[in-house]
């Protein structure tokens, strides 16, 4: 128990919560401190590869496992059905209109790359290192969540046209960040140990100093975002921190049913939590652009982002420890 | 040596036609629909330029962002007056759905029978 | 499902408005400051593009510098007739003290009472 | 404390002058060509933006590529009329053998002294 | 020769191939994944930084020999006369107009430094460690090709004003990649081992990770290059994979002439072999604005390129070290 | 005596001076080398993460001690009354007006952190390693000198107005690289040498190639800024070197009266030689538009720092070692 608290202080303590921190401070006080967007897509690229190669290369140690497909079949039911909860609580308690709480619920059936980034250095840091092939789970996860959402907004009367329907499919099975995630995965998995020994000192010695630098551009996005937090009201906000919990709940019953490790269940609480700031968003601006961008953002980076890096996360990692022993 | 198409001489110069500049302020994720809008309506070229931030009737954004979502662009198109005709009539039902604006004015150009 | 607003049926669109178009090229120094400007004037939206380079009464710039203070930034708000006769006014004052150019010009556009 | 050129008061202002604008899209590595070309003419100033992506007669581009050369940029210029038929002219020429467009029209400025 | 097939699939399960692949693919598929442009130019000057640098320390070992010499002549010749050959090829064989044809020589006559990044690699991996000098081979020869490929071109009645000549002289004296191959060559000549011991983790650690980065945009300007191979057709495609094969032969002899050793003379053939997709197209929009870049830039980018990096490399380490011995 | 020489000439052949030689030398040849400016961007970013990070460790494990507040309370001194002295100067010996002179004045008050980081460097190289906390003076005297030049310049007509006056104090308070130096310093402190176990390859390991590449663009930027020395004339150019050794000199006085390390008083000294060109230039622009930019970009950019780079701070690291003794 002390031992949790010790690494919730550290998590605080750690540079790369500070220079989220710091981020926000920048931001809120209307500093001119700013990461050119060519740099943070840059850091976003290299912290997608890394993650996904190092994934692989742990794969193509074990080989394909059971594990591997239940934490896959796990992560996609849990991308598809948290949505539906997600909407029922915007509807129940806010004043949301239907397209906007729909985009927003699909936010949460997703995940966010840099959270669970985040996360695994905790994990790591922690002595629960999750299995590699938690990095396909994230990439899988990554879209399932639109087409909830999708179904959930409804059959409008401006539904969508064939052209978006292909835009959209092409959106969920092949975005950027699924790519190049699943891509370095399936390199790291062919080129193993071999790969991993002329990579390291990328893919690992530059690690967490990228992170580092990534999330004090976060830190800045949130801050510029904290402005849309008038439009949530009260229920909207407390809807950004509860509705990770809710996720993160239902992940750990689902690895409880599947057997995960604590680790590997507590990564997949992390990845249910979290909510996507990239590839939903530029769903639902083909598919649903009368949902109102400002709530989703706020919502995604300004509220549940925040709250994961700094208290979700290290909360998850006691729960999967508490209830699945270790 | 291969002259481009639409050269002429420099007599030929004199009188500068007029043709329609469109201009369209769109987000990213609805450029492609945009262009194919462009390309229906006849226009024979276009040119794409990043924004930097704004502000509309739906708040601001800025590209400073990790969000590429609310990114826009802005589309120049030289056409004629067919073409712009048309391009301005859908738009109408464009711009109805998705957020950003079009405009257009006269433009004297060289190289008329280009556009 | 949402109207945006503005949004119009087909037949109401055929007489395209007159609005005025703005653009104002400025020292990133300054943007803010045009910016408060137009939005004094009333002006409803604003695009902001960035320079790359240029040359003007004070010499040339390039974005490529490792300095920031001499970059320039190209600002387009298609405003009303009055709005913009209220920017230019002001502009007056504005560009005799800071550097850059403000010019305008009319354009057709769709959607008209979003300005 | 030093005036910049141009500046005049707020009686004067009334009256705005009416110049060109000449807007070029040009390849990269031509740049600095048609910029000679604009100095030649007589402006007094341009400025210059990033192209994204576009399309024309040679075909697609899209500034995202290792490639460098067939990169667009867009220039501007504000010039009086005179120095405006000049370009223009000298125009002619040029896009007859690179590629590009160029074109023109009338802008409502203040302090028009100064093009 | 079980060793070479061994190297060859070695290659093709190699981290940068794969990342080349999968950049491929997601230019195939349509997929939105990209790299900003700046973040592209920053890790092209990386790589040019870092192998011009290490190969500046290697010779500041060896000091000012008559290999250097030798080699830097037969890179230069090389460049020089290849295009000669290409033209004379593209004409019997293709239908391009003169000016594209000649355009699309001069860029076989120059070279590729990403080409020249991986096969130094490959070389390393397969024990065959090329002489530090090849790097100012490599920027000897990026330019001497634009002044054939022009005369090649012939005197057109709008041929080369008095600045158009001038903007040339620098574009091939003074391009960019020139400049930075051979600046960090000197410094890396002048510093030395001292210089070395402050920058290694930064040009060595680092660069097999900022190779695989590169190479994912590489795959995907590729991808998207492909759309003009239409335009080539059947006998332009296959020209794009004999013309390497030809210089690579060429440049063999060339070594066997000045009696290389068998890894300088991969190098030279790697050389010989890439074509150029930065000095010499800027340098031919500049002088044959006339001639179809969409032809020169795909035969360049999506199909020579990609050749070498997949089959070329292995196919003239192999046969270097069967003629050359070793 | 002999070992200065030695340590200048292993300056003049260091690879971030020979980086920095290279550039001026691409820029005033006009070659078409660049370095993309959001690159340049998230370099300079790296830097100042790095080097605020790794003061902040190193005073994590040294308290706050007097020193530390000794040198801050000088370090803000000179900020302020540097620019007096450089006002006096250009009043008295060039033609530049009462603003220039004064937007000039300003620069020489404030610091340039790619000096410092390049100073600290010859410093660590010299065996003189100066205190972690220089790095939290060196962003303290960022700013205090725009206050002292807005004095200089006096009371004009249409002097700083309430708006002017809110942009300039965040402009002095919040300006990005004092968030990010103090930030950076700050969060090395709060996590000390866990943070550095984690931080190491990235803030060390890459340090010295980024500063080689950042330099590399400070030359071309300076090789630019050169075309505007025809406008300062002779006594203008004069001023650009005199002005460092006077700050430098004061630096060593009042480093004597407060008895510092030899390294930290070298240290200071190439702060106060050293001129700002990212947040006084900025603020310049806001409050004193009539100044002419050129005149203070040139001194600052193309004078007084390749001076202090090659040639000043193995000069004050020598002074500083003569008269303070070690
Ligand atoms: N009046 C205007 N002038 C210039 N740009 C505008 C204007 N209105 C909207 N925009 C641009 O179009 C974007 C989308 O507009 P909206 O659909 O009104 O949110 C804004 O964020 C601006 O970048
Ligand atoms: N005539 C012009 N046409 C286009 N842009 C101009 C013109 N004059 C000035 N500019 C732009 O405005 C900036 C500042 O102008 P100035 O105040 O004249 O130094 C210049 O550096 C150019 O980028
Ligand atoms: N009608 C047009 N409207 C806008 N931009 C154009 C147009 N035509 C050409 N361009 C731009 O100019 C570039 C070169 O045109 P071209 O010489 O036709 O290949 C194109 O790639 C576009 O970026
Ligand atoms: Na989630
Ligand atoms: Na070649
Ligand atoms: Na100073």
């Amino acid at each position: 128990m002390t031992d949790i608290f010790a690494l919730a202080a550290a998590n605080l303590t750690s540079p790369a919560v500070l220079f989220f921190a710091l981020g926000v401070f920048a931001g809120v006080a209307r500093s001119d401190l700013n990461v050119p967007e060519a740099v943070a897509r840059g850091l976003a690229l290299y912290l997608m590869l890394a993650i996904g190669f190092k994934g692989g290369v742990a794969v193509s140690q074990q080989g394909l496992t059971v594990e591997l497909l239940l934490a896959a079949l796990a992560g996609v039911v849990l991308s598809f059905a948290m949505p539906v909860i997600a909407f029922a609580l915007l509807r129940a308690f806010t004043r949301l209109d239907r397209a906007t709480a729909a985009a927003s619920a699909a936010h949460y059936g997703s995940i966010s790359v840099v959270t669970f980034v985040a996360g695994s250095e905790f994990l790591q840091m922690s002595g629960m290192v999750a299995s590699g092939h938690m990095v396909a789970v994230l990439a899988l996860m990554e879209t399932p969540a639109i087409l909830t959402g999708l179904m959930l907004a409804g059959r409008a009367a401006d539904g969508p046209d064939a052209r978006t329907r292909s835009e959209l499919l092409r959106e969920v099975l092949l975005n950027g960040s699924v790519v190049l995630l699943m891509g370095s995965f399936a390199i790291g998995w062919i080129s193993g140990e071999p790969g991993m020994a002329r990579l390291d000192p990328f893919v690992n010695g530059l690690f967490q100093g990228v992170l580092a630098l990534f999330l004090l551009d976060m830190g800045l996005v949130a801050a510029r975002r904290l402005s849309g937090a008038r439009k949530l009201g009260f229920a909207g906000g407390v809807f950004g921190i509860v509705m990770p919990l809710i996720g993160a709940g239902l992940a750990l019953a689902t690895a409880a049913l599947i057997a995960m490790s604590p680790a590997d269940a507590a990564a997949l609480m992390i990845l249910a939590a979290s909510a996507s700031y990239i590839a939903v968003p530029a769903a639902m601006r083909i598919a649903l652009p009368q949902a109102d961008p400002s709530v989703y953002l706020t919502l995604s980076l300004a509220i549940t982002f925040p709250f994961n890096l700094a208290v979700g996360i290290p909360l998850y990692a006691a729960a999967a420890r508490l209830a699945l022993g270790g | 040596m291969r002259r481009r198409p639409g050269w002429r001489s420099e007599a030929e110069a004199m009188a500068r036609p007029t043709r329609k500049k469109l201009v369209a302020i769109v987000e990213s994720p609805h450029l492609a629909r945009l262009l194919a809008l462009l390309e229906e309506a006849g226009a024979t070229g276009f040119t794409v330029l990043d924004g930097r931030e704004g502000r509309g009737l739906e708040g601001e954004w800025r590209r400073n962002d990790v969000v590429g979502a609310v990114e826009k662009k802005v589309v120049i198109a030289i056409t004629n007056a067919e073409t712009a005709e048309a391009v301005l009539t859908a738009a109408e039902g464009f711009f109805a759905r998705y957020p950003g604006i079009i405009y257009a004015h006269d433009v004297e150009v060289v190289r008329g029978e280009r556009f």
